[in-house]
């Protein structure tokens, strides 16, 4: 029978390899998955590729991940946070890769290798150097590039409400990256507010069917990232 | 060719699905096509769950309603009235065939016209000049789902082999179709051609071979069957 | 201030003009917009290329507007419905036209059109008839075909409940090509069986953002088009 | 340079919001950048209503909320938190940037670091080896939003103009800036460069042009105010 619920973060995770891509919601700490990214620092996994929108704050949760030395490229659209400095860092430096994507087609391609399309086309960053080494085309006197799919191999996301099938519901902004990167990634690791009921979630409301999810882990009280950070808090 | 048409020999319409249906693990996200495939639904074995997905926009399909409780307006992609299970969820058409297309969907069962010995699956159009061509969902299925089973009689009304070296029809899709369910035999589409996994009651390797249109292989399951 | 509501049917529909493509929603029955589709037989704008999954049935909603010589082109995936011979017999004759799409990759080009995705490429009809003359390009080892985003000047569809700001919710499988055609259409008229206050439906549960929608008019005991039809209706 | 320091002639940031403001037509969905754009929400003329969308997932987005009333998930692009107004809703990111991409947003008003004459737009990269790239969102709604306001300080900081002939900065987008608001003028970007369609009260056009990169032309509606 069917029932993705998982006890401990640690089983939640633990299959995540060395070199894997991994997908972490969150635009900024709105749906950022704290307590599985504290996880994945636990358990140990190295050379990760992460895709996220930013590159975290503070010390704690993606950032802390990276600090760790975990993430050797990051995905992104917007390292520059107001309160990220382990990334800059470790840039300056050399030691992790950027691959710098416009927001919108970060979104979009990690929706099209969800979706099973390889590639699409698209207006943003033509004529600009996002735009570099990347495949030209002109449809109806306007010029797009080609942009690939994106897929993972995890993703770790956050949501609200939970069933044991893995239906997913989710707070306000937080639901920013969160369904498409569910969509997108062979195991998609869930952490949950809330775990109900199979049945007790209306069918019309559901964002994220289960059949994009595959472990639910219950977090009733998450950590608040900003609450960490101001507290001087770092991880481990 | 009357031989294929002899009705008490193989397996029925609803043995084809409940044998089917031995074939769906657990937890498996389904999609069920119309006709004998829809039946597999009421075949799942105990202790096993499975959630069936229709491509008009629900996961979670239940079996069809009392008379007095049809909506019109929830319905399988057959156009019939059905029902949702607990856990079910609705959504639009791009995100229903994102499922599909992504890779999502465990298995697909659906009939066929014709199968080749490669896996071509032919089963939207007769390709004749006056016919109205239609294919809805048939080949983002056959593209996207991981898994493809085919249930179909062995032979057409008259007597024709459905199972072939390379469909006349126009394919709804190349090398897609992984395993057969006949009235008369399971067979698997292997790298080395159509394999015979499994006879129906009373029906021997050469009489199904007959009524094939290209090279069946024993597969090992046969010789251990024989050997017992 | 911002007030998409419209009293009458006939004003909804009063701007279609000749040759206009329109999308309708619906899948069969679930989701025509049938008093909309009326309405526009009896506004009588003609040579339309109609973007459809089907192409109705009986003699009332779209096969009634394909009847009465209003549709030069369906783009569709099945126009071979029970019940449906209007279509089949002017196809026959050589009076319409048809543009056969797979049904998933019909929501997808929609999806498209909406999205400012002007092509992507998918793996669905290659290697069969409806792939001929489409630009074939391998990634990763498969080969996909080009298909283009489809755009149209209006969108047909039917709501559950609706606000005046043009927020919808959709009964059940009525949602299907809806949310997607409302993105993809210029102009977006729906009909909804409940008109309600602004600020009444749940943010979260809301599934087409208003910014999709230009006009709704409340129906609130619409059609049933099986009903229709089994009374031998025939429109107008 | 100097000239370009004085700060008690030409409109505040305030002024230059409130006149942004004005031409944002009743019932747009707007979408506003992080920075002086913010405050155009707060001068909406009296009679009109606009919708305002934040590309992390939410159209319909309201103030800032009370201190006690903060939530860290409900927060704009900005990471700022925000309160929702009746009517908003919520999706994710692909949807967010479908209404970006697919032209449905009416309006973006933006900051920059420079805009060309033929309306190229640089604003997230100053170029230089050692800077940490971060694009965001502002290539996506230069790209697919209807029209483009830029509100920015006439000049740099050092009093290098910022309305230029061409980009020294890696671009935004090419011609997509349609208008623009400065602490001295209101000026079009149109197919003969720069138009100067309004002064800052006591600021001429002369005084403008000085710091100015490149050629400025008369707008009708100067000649206009000038007879009046």
């Amino acid at each position: 029978m069917i029932d993705k619920h998982i006890d401990s973060l640690s089983d939640a995770v633990a299959d995540i390899f060395d070199g894997a891509t991994v997908m972490i919601g969150g635009f900024g700490e709105a749906g950022s998955p704290i307590e599985l990214i504290h996880a994945l620092i636990d358990q140990g996994a190295k050379n990760l590729t992460v895709v996220n929108n930013n590159t975290g704050s503070g010390h704690v949760g993606l950032a802390a991940l990276i600090e760790n030395g975990r993430v050797g490229k990051m995905i992104c659209s917007y390292p520059r946070t107001v309160g990220s400095k382990v990334f800059p860092e470790l840039y300056r430096s050399g030691k992790i890769e950027l691959e710098l994507v416009p927001q919108g087609t970060l979104a979009e391609r990690i929706r099209a290798g969800g979706a099973g399309i390889p590639a699409f086309y698209t207006a943003t960053s033509v004529n600009t150097p996002l735009a570099e080494g990347k495949e030209l085309r002109n449809f109806d006197g306007r010029d797009y590039v080609m942009e690939y799919g994106l897929r993972a191999d995890f993703a770790l996301i956050k949501s609200e409400c939970a069933d044991n099938h893995g239906n997913l519901t989710y707070n306000k902004t937080a639901r920013n990256f969160a369904p498409i990167m569910a969509m997108a990634a062979k195991t998609t690791i869930v952490q949950t507010g809330s775990l109900c009921e199979v049945g007790s979630i209306d069918p019309e409301v559901i964002v994220t069917p289960g059949i994009f999810v595959n472990r639910v882990v219950e977090i009733p009280h998450p950590a608040q990232e900003s609450k960490l950070i101001a507290e001087g808090r770092s991880y481990p | 060719m009357s031989v294929a048409k002899q009705q008490n020999i193989g397996w029925g319409r609803e043995e084809m699905a409940k044998r089917t249906a031995l074939d769906i693990p657990d937890g498996s996200y389904v999609n069920l096509g119309i006709g004998i495939p829809e039946m597999v639904a009421q075949y799942v074995p105990e202790g096993r769950e499975v959630i069936y997905h229709t491509e008009n926009g629900l996961l979670g399909m239940g079996p069809a309603p009392a008379e007095d409780e049809v909506d019109p307006e929830l319905i399988n992609a057959g156009k019939k009235a059905v029902t949702v299970n607990p856990g079910a969820s609705f959504f639009h058409h791009a995100d229903s065939f994102a499922m599909i297309r992504g890779q999502h969907i465990d298995v697909c069962v659906l009939g066929a016209m014709q199968v080749s010995e490669q896996g071509d699956l032919a089963n939207w159009s007769t390709g004749e000049a006056d016919a109205i061509p239609a294919v809805g969902g048939a080949m983002d299925l056959v593209a996207g789902v991981k898994t493809i089973y085919v249930i179909t009689q062995h032979c057409t009304k008259s007597g024709e082999p459905k199972l072939v070296e390379s469909c006349s029809y126009p394919l709804t899709g190349k090398a897609v179709v992984d395993r057969i369910y006949t009235d008369l035999a399971v067979i698997d589409v292997t790298a080395d051609g159509f394999m015979v996994a499994e006879l129906a009651p009373g029906i021997s390797f050469d009489y199904v071979q007959q009524r094939t249109g290209c090279k069946l292989l024993p597969g090992p399951q046969l010789a251990e069957a024989a050997n017992h």
